[in-house]
């Protein structure tokens, strides 16, 4: 039915299968939208935020997907700039879990706000001290770089490709590449650093808050190189699953094993530094202010020091050396493990870094806030992963996005139109 | 350029906690004055609205030895580290919705530019900021009891206490219209102070020693040594303000005789309180 | 041309669902495209910036006319009806009493607005709801002491030669804000001749920066 | 010419970049940010901001509570926009409490009465208000007509002032002796003041000069006796250096505040109180003058108090140190000017006659009566001059009749006990017996009973909504009213309140409903109200201050130290008279507390008094308690339980607080109104539901302190 | 964000911030615009000629 749209030399599934299969993430999405509706047309009061914990689910979602879609920086700029060639073989597939990302935390934001239609304010009455504003221009430029990545390989679509505009346009996108690579590398920085910024510059929460280089916090540079040692952790893991889904190889073991390593070494470096940033903040920082370190984990179960742990000793240390070390990354069974616990350990970090830090009470007589959230708020975060999930298929099913697909699953076959 | 210094207020407030009794006058009166609107449920406390919040301290000892200390909290109107005006909230605002004040040291917050984002209300250690999580909404006719000097507000922008900016400004017309270049103490005052009836809370320019608050209050405008970031300490053994060792230097201080009060009012480790407890700012003030 | 021509030869062998034009052989397309592209823009242009503002403001007519000229001629300078209170506060537009200080029952003139005025509100006690060209939004908290007292400003650098005017032109509502039109700016673009073309935000700040050196706090302006 | 895609194209593009170039974007961009700052978006749509216009201020008096303070009303032209406290008022000096600056919330109250209304079945109907005037007068007639005026009956919140004033006015020339007050400081003050000194006697403490306050209960910053004056008073104790002791179950503010928080068990402040007397015997620390002047059962109350009142025993019995006692009894002797305060809480709730004269019994000994600092004995205020009531037969029949009861709980438990109506129509001013009695079943169940009851209201609170017929009346921003001050306050202070607004609804002053019936009855009783209306009424009966009352906005009655020492009668106490218990069998005590946040009188607090509440003391639906941890175990704190007491359950959260003496439950009075007003009403329990009427022997005052309760998990 | 903000002030903080920014900005317009006119030049240029890659 659609198999014109098919590329040349790949197999996908029926049209009613994979109707089937969108119809069912369509509800979900679905479900997402009707809480979006309600959220837009009744306000902020259907989540469960309060003035305790004006930043709750979405924006750790937010940081969270922003942090994992730092796959897409980092792959760029190593193979646009820094030429490592083999990475051509998943940078399309790392460009569009980037958009999917990147255009989900526009959208969590878009229905964060408590005033919508003023949100653009941010951007004409910017202040520029202010962290927020940094994350708004960085991320919504860098988004623009993404699409910007994204189109030739929409172009490269077999219908539009006919289109010799198209045709050319592609051609020469993928020529200048490299300079979008690098402006977006720019930016993905700064947006990236200025999230963690956030909550590094709020002085007057000492969870968060830290020291750092002229105007910006340690937790600003921690950030960038967390997104980018675990970016790629998650590109690995989505084409993991969509592999799985597909019943396909679609990157080859030697595209992968180059990016786990170079996200082992990421990752060990950054939770080095990491650990020393925790260790300077609870023997200086924290003191200097009058608390204890025990003060923001002992209180309850929900910010134990088992959080600490996992976030950096058990999706941190460990993801890192397992991945550094030759035969535990080249053990599929290991490297998956480790992929997963990595994902596991950014998130857990930016949830920690949102949530917790409005759970501690600052004042001494002031209590934890514990916060659950409405189903409108787990709907609508909900919500991108479905997105993604039908963006991924269409673009599977429609994009040539694997360049290595028709040699790692079709060798020496002839080419089959699509049925 | 002197004579502009001269004219700058630094606007302030002592609350004396041994005399407040916590019958909530303040928060009442600030809440009829400011147009603050109610809902049927407000006893969810981190979603209800008002600007002056009276927190209520014990000293944590068991029966009979407890003691009971209300504290109003108003917007602590933080100068900022070293008091150059970034007080926490204000420099995280990404849409300049909210600024400090140079010239009076308050703290604004402008509903009509603020579009939601809440990160002031994260940054603020005090919980002094409000979202309008709904739609204010007055049984019928009740809108007719609203103040025209203060904006009513809209859902999704955070409130705050102002310092009841607006009575400042209806000072200044009218010393305006008499031509006097200056407001006197009893001029300006905010809704909260005169209203409380057990007149705990002093009202005035921190920068003008006349004013009985910067009687009391004594505060010292040298660095704390221990803290560079912290200024404005008072030198009145008596007077604290909330946690001052995070250098956001409020401008609301509090007095109290007892010592557990005292330190409630910022966080120590353990045995640092025995060490802080007597030092105050003894800088001496230079004169140049 | 290329490409469109590919795309037909393809459709030919290929029953891709894509929406082709059904004539694609029209070696003249481009130059009519061009003509529907000038024509649109100019069109969309022109409405965009003449018929638009006319559907975006409503014209509200005043109760009736009111002839600032007469008045001021007969009663004296703007301050004898528009004055301050003595607690410094400006009283704005004369409130029906102030109006009865020299009008009464009996028609102080012939013309119809007189005559309304009489029979609508005089005899009935009720207030005329003028439309008022210059009201600034809620959250403006404007100071007329600071301004023509303490500044020494005269009322014509932001209200213009109202007091001159003989008619009361009529009110322009923006129909999604309630503001008055001249708070944006007569011309649509914003482009201002006088400094009371127009009274936005920047143009306060502007003369604020201009004559204090400062463009103001927030709270200075804002309530 | 075939248009083709390109042209298509080509329009669209043009159009697209046509509308781009011109202004349409950008403005309409920024009208649709301004859009969301008008008030057009919100659902309650105000047609316009808040009006401006001139600010003017005017002066009036808060009559929502005894209080009596001044207040500054500011209006935006005809628009009151905010009350505050008025300065240099010889009563609050600028000071407010929270109700009173919600004042204007009262006037838009959702639960008020717009139009009279008539009872048809269970549902109100609005009627006229001639009809409705008539329609009392026809009922009123119809009991005069049978014979038994007495059967008219009357309750309202206070003895004084000119509308009270004119209701006993009204019973007098109808015929009936039963006025009833709900019970109040003003009438404790009395009650016991005519025990000790003598009729027409009354009681004020000197707060503000006495340098030891010992007091008994006394909520001093909880909203007792005048509550703005009490809080100045108190913030000036700080000053003078002078001490507050506090006797109390639990960690009232005023407790929190005092310099001593003595936590005696409930229902023991008697026993501890004649304990001290005990110490101030045993130890010659009383003022021998004073006790000079104790000229009946002196020697039989000392002998009483030594034996049966020894600070040993009763050290026991309340919880309180034998040294402590001996030692405060001490302090309280020795000080310059100390004075002992009585009437828990509020001052307004159920009291003991034997725990009041027991308190008063301190001042007596140590001498401090009629001095600077102490207590002041003065004859009952009387600014009121009202005329002569003219008594036909029917009227002095009825009237010389006994009362149906000597306080408003027996007059209901009479209606109660009774198969035949002892009381035919009921008028209800001011006063929310339905609310506020102990034991709400049987005050409900005795309003069933009178045939008919006619309620002056403002809201239609739980007691209107048991009248047949509703007269709406005038809140106190809307009316003429004169405002005596509290008991309690050491001078007295005739305030008057004055409209700051036009009436909102079809309302009519309460005097004006009064004189209305008055004269539409038959000419025997209308011959009594011959003012044109209550304005001409409230000229003539404040004749002799009224040029003050309307110049200055008050009248000062009595300001100085009455002279003289009166004479002192202990024979009461020295009777010994039995202490009463609390009701029921269970462990733990249930006591009401009284919080300055919540009204639990006539009025109901507003939406902003509501608001301010602390989540331990409401949390969404439900009243908090408060337990010491000691109390239950396995109880923890914010559990839902089920609290039960001998007069029914409720489920409730708790709140663990060591400020309570254990075995003491505290639950606050003022929730669980059950009117129609989402702001205010159903929230939490009526404390007055879970506890019980218990009569004191002999007097018969309601003197229930609390209630035997039990407490688990639900 | 413009020199005609409200918010706006020619100090270093403005300077760093907009001029990293519009720096960005012009890159990417700059690029965009270039490689959709020389793709236009292209496609004028090889007419009939169609090949993928």
């Amino acid at each position: 039915m659609d198999s014109a749209l098919i590329p040349e030399g790949v197999k996908r599934t029926s049209f009613p299968k994979f109707f089937l299969g969108m119809a069912v993430v369509g509800a979900v999405v679905l479900w997402g939208l009707i809480a979006v509706v309600l959220i837009w047309w009744k306000g902020l009061n259907q989540t469960n935020m309060n003035d305790y914990y004006g930043f709750a689910l979405w924006i750790w979602a937010d940081l969270a997907v922003i942090a994992v879609g730092g796959g897409a920086f980092f792959t760029g700029l190593l193979k646009y700039i820094f030429k490592v060639d083999e990475l051509k073989n998943i940078i399309n597939f790392a460009v569009i879990i980037g958009v999917i990302c990147y255009s989900s935390a526009l959208f969590i934001l878009a229905i964060d706000v408590g005033q919508p239609l003023r949100s653009w304010f941010i951007f004409w009455h910017a202040n520029v001290h202010s962290m927020l504003t940094e994350v708004a221009f960085c991320l919504s430029c860098y988004f623009a770089v993404l699409v910007i990545e994204f189109i030739p390989n929409v172009l490269e679509n077999r219908q539009l490709n006919k289109v010799s505009f198209f045709h050319h346009l592609a051609h020469n996108m993928h020529g200048v590449m490299a300079v979008f690579a690098a402006t977006g590398a720019f930016l993905s920085f700064f947006h990236q650093g200025s999230l963690g910024g956030v909550a590094g510059v709020m002085y007057g929460r000492p969870f968060a808050f830290r020291e750092g280089l002229l105007i910006w916090p340690w937790t600003f540079f921690l950030f960038t190189w967390s997104a980018a040692a675990f970016g790629p952790c998650f590109t690995l893991l989505v084409t993991k699953i969509t592999e799985a889904v597909t019943g396909k190889k679609l990157v080859s073991d030697k595209t992968v094993h180059l990016l786990a390593k170079i996200s082992g070494w990421m990752i060990t470096t950054y939770i080095i530094a990491k650990i020393i940033d925790t260790i300077y903040w609870a023997t200086v920082t924290v003191p200097a202010s009058g608390f204890t370190f025990s003060h923001f984990f002992s209180n309850n179960a929900f910010y134990g020091y088992w959080i600490l742990f996992a976030e950096i000793v058990l999706c941190g240390v460990v993801p890192g050396l397992l991945l550094i070390y030759k035969p535990t990354r080249e053990n599929s069974n290991l490297r998956l493990l480790a992929i997963i616990l990595g994902v596991i350990g950014v998130c857990l970090n930016r949830w920690v870094m949102v949530l917790q830090v409005m759970a501690v009470p600052v004042m001494s007589f002031d209590t934890w806030a514990l916060y659950i959230p409405s189903w409108q708020e787990v709907a609508t975060t909900i919500l991108p992963v479905a997105y993604g999930i039908m963006f991924i298929a269409l673009a599977y099913r429609y994009l040539p996005v694997f360049p290595q697909e028709k040699e790692l699953n079709y060798p020496a076959q002839p080419v089959v139109e699509g049925e | 350029m002197k004579q502009e210094n001269k004219k700058e207020h630094k606007f302030g407030m002592v609350i004396d906690l041994d005399k407040c009794t916590g019958c909530g006058s303040c928060m009442v009166s600030c809440m009829a004055e400011n147009n603050v609107p109610f809902k049927e449920d407000e006893s969810n406390k981190k979603d209800s609205i008002t600007w002056m919040r009276v927190y209520k301290l014990t000293n944590g000892k068991d029966f009979p030895e407890t003691e009971v200390v209300y504290m109003p909290r108003p917007c602590q109107h933080c100068s900022g580290k070293g008091g150059h005006g970034h007080s926490p909230c204000v420099s995280v605002c990404p849409a300049t919705a909210t600024d400090y004040g140079k010239d009076t040291g308050i703290v604004s917050q402008i509903y009509t530019r603020c579009f939601g984002c809440r990160y002031c209300m994260g940054a603020c250690p005090y919980h002094a900021r409000y979202f309008n999580w709904w739609d204010p909404k007055w049984p019928e006719g009740m809108e007719n009891y609203l103040s025209p000097n203060v904006s009513p507000r809209m859902r999704g922008v955070v409130e705050k206490c102002s310092f009841c900016y607006h009575r400042y400004q209806l000072a200044r017309e009218k010393a305006y219209l008499e031509e006097r270049e200056e407001i006197e103490e009893m001029e300006y005052q905010t809704a909260c102070t005169t209203a409380c009836p057990a007149g705990a809370i002093v009202f005035g320019d921190l920068n003008n020693p006349e004013h009985e608050v910067t009687k009391i209050v004594k505060p010292d405008d040298h660095p704390d040594p221990r803290n560079p970031d912290v200024v404005g300490k008072s030198r009145n053994p008596k007077v604290f303000r909330l946690l001052e060792r995070l250098g956001t230097n409020t401008k609301v201080y509090y007095l109290s005789e007892r010592e557990w009060v005292r330190k409630a009012g910022d966080n120590y480790t353990e045995g640092e309180w025995e060490t802080i407890k007597n030092h105050h700012g003894k800088t001496q003030i230079s004169h140049g | 041309m290329s490409a469109i021509e590919n795309k037909s030869e393809n459709r030919s062998t290929e029953n891709a669902g894509e929406g082709v034009s059904e004539d694609t052989r029209d070696d003249k397309g481009l130059g009519l495209g061009v003509i529907f592209f000038l024509v649109a823009f100019v069109v969309c242009f022109l409405s965009g910036t003449f018929l638009f503002p006319k559907l975006l403001y409503s014209k509200k007519e005043q109760p009736f006319n009111f002839d600032h000229a007469l008045h001021t001629s007969e009663a004296g300078d703007c301050e004898a009806c528009h004055y301050y209170r003595e607690d410094g506060t400006y009283s704005g537009n004369p409130k029906l009493a102030s109006c009865l200080d020299c009008h009464s029952e009996e028609p102080l003139g012939e013309t119809e607005d007189e005559a309304i005025f009489v029979e609508e509100y005089v005899v009935k006690g009720k207030e005329i709801p003028w439309l008022v060209y210059s009201r600034q939004p809620d959250c403006v908290f404007f100071s007329h002491a600071a301004h023509t007292i303490k500044a020494k400003m005269d009322c014509v650098e932001c209200h213009g030669h109202i007091g001159e005017s003989t008619v009361s032109r009529p009110y322009e509502e923006n129909r999604l804000t309630g503001y008055s039109r001249d708070i944006w700016g007569k011309n649509i673009f914003g482009i201002k001749k006088n400094s009371w073309d127009r009274m936005k935000m920047d143009d306060c700040a502007e003369c604020h920066k201009e004559r204090t050196g400062h463009q103001g706090y927030c709270f200075q302006c804002h309530k | 010419m075939k248009v083709d895609r390109r042209s298509f194209l080509g329009l669209g593009i043009g159009a697209v970049a046509g509308i781009a170039v011109s202004p349409v974007g950008i403005k309409l961009t920024d009208d649709s940010s301004i859009l969301t700052q008008t008030t057009k978006l919100w659902p309650w749509a105000l047609d316009h901001p808040p009006l401006d216009g001139a600010i003017v201020y005017e002066n009036s008096v808060c009559s929502l509570c005894p209080g009596g303070c001044g207040i500054s009303v500011r209006k935006i032209d005809d628009r009151p926009v905010k009350i505050e406290g008025l300065a240099d008022y010889p009563i609050n000096d600028g000071g407010a409490c929270l109700h009173g600056m919600s004042g204007l919330q009262y006037l838009y109250d959702p639960a008020r009465i717009k139009k009279p209304m008539i009872k048809k079945g269970d549902s109100f109907e609005e009627i006229s208000w001639e009809d409705a005037i008539s329609l009392v007068a026809g009922k009123l007639s119809d009991v005069r007509k049978s014979g038994s005026p007495e059967k008219l009956a009357c309750i309202t919140d206070k003895e004084h002032g000119s509308v009270s004033g004119l209701l006993q006015h009204l019973l007098k020339a109808f015929g009936s002796p039963n006025f009833y007050t709900m019970p109040n400081l003003e009438s404790y003050l009395e009650t016991v003041a005519q025990q000790i000194h003598g009729n027409g006697k009354t009681l004020s403490f000197d707060l503000e000069n006495s340098d030891f306050v010992l007091s008994f209960g006394a909520g001093i910053i909880e909203g007792w006796g005048s509550p703005v004056a009490c809080f100045k008073a108190n913030a000036t104790r700080k000053q003078r250096h002078a001490k507050l002791y506090q006797v109390e179950a639990r960690l009232s503010n005023t407790a929190a505040n005092a310099n001593k928080w003595i936590p005696a068990v409930p229902g023991t402040e008697a026993d501890l109180a004649l304990a001290m007397c005990a110490v101030i015997l045993n130890e010659n620390l009383f003022n021998s003058a004073a006790t000079a002047n104790m000229y009946a059962g002196f020697s039989k109350f000392v002998s009483v108090v030594q034996t049966e009142y020894a600070p040993a025993k009763i050290a026991k019995i309340t919880g309180i140190k034998e040294d402590d006692i001996i030692q405060i009894a001490r302090e309280f002797a020795t000080a310059k000017m100390p004075v002992a305060v009585f009437g828990k809480g509020k001052g307004d709730g159920a009291q003991s006659l034997k725990e009041m004269a027991a308190v008063h019994a301190l001042n007596c000994l140590v001498g401090n009566v009629n001095k600077k600092g102490g207590v002041f004995v003065q004859d009952k205020a009387q600014y009121l001059e009202f005329p002569a009531v003219k008594m036909d037969g029917i009227a002095s029949k009825g009237a010389a009749k006994a009362r149906t009861g000597q306080y408003i709980g027996q007059m209901l438990d009479a209606v109660n006990a009774s198969a035949e109506p002892v009381v035919e129509a009921l008028i209800v001013y001011n006063a929310n017996p339905c609310y506020s009695l102990h034991d709400t079943r049987r005050v409900k169940q005795a309003m069933s009973k009178i045939p008919f009851v006619v309620s002056i209201s403002s809201f239609l609170d739980e007691t209107a909504m048991e009248a047949d017929i509703i007269l709406p009346c005038h809140t106190f921003l809307e009316r003429f009213e004169d405002v005596p001050s509290s008991g309690g306050f050491s001078k007295t202070v005739v305030g008057l309140t004055k409209p700051v607004v036009n009436p909102i609804f079809d309302t009519k002053n309460a005097g004006d409903c009064i004189i209305e019936i008055g004269k539409a009855l038959d000419q025997a009783v209308a011959a009594n109200f011959e003012w044109e209306n209550y304005e001409d009424c409230l000229q003539a009966v404040t004749s002799s201050i009224w040029d003050s009352l309307s110049e200055e906005g008050y009248a000062v009655v009595s300001d100085t130290i009455p002279s003289g020492s009166p004479g002192v009668d202990v024979s009461f106490l020295a009777q010994n008279p039995a202490t009463v218990q609390a009701q029921g069998d269970f462990n733990l005590t249930l006591i009401p507390v009284d919080n300055i946040r919540l009204l639990s009188g006539a009025i109901a607090a507003s939406a902003f008094a509501i608001k301010t509440v602390s989540d331990t003391v409401l949390t969404k639906k439900e009243t908090v308690v408060e337990i010491n941890p000691l109390t239950v175990k396995g109880l923890k704190d914010k559990d839902l339980a089920t609290l039960t007491t001998p007069m029914g359950s409720a489920n409730v959260r708790v709140h663990l607080n060591e400020g309570i003496r254990p075995g003491v439950i505290g639950m606050v009075e003022g929730l669980g109104h059950t009117f129609d007003n989402k702001y205010v009403s159903n929230k939490g329990v009526n404390v007055n539901d879970l506890i019980g009427q218990v009569l004191e022997p002999g007097t018969g005052l309601d003197a229930a302190f609390g209630i035997k309760a039990k407490i688990s998990r639900a | 964000m413009f020199p005609f903000c409200f918010e706006w002030a020619w100090d270093m903080a403005h300077a760093i911030f907009f001029g990293g920014l519009w720096y960005a900005v012009g890159i990417l317009g700059a690029g965009m615009t270039y490689v959709v006119i020389k793709s236009a030049y292209d496609t004028m240029n090889d007419s009939g000629d169609s090949h993928h890659h």
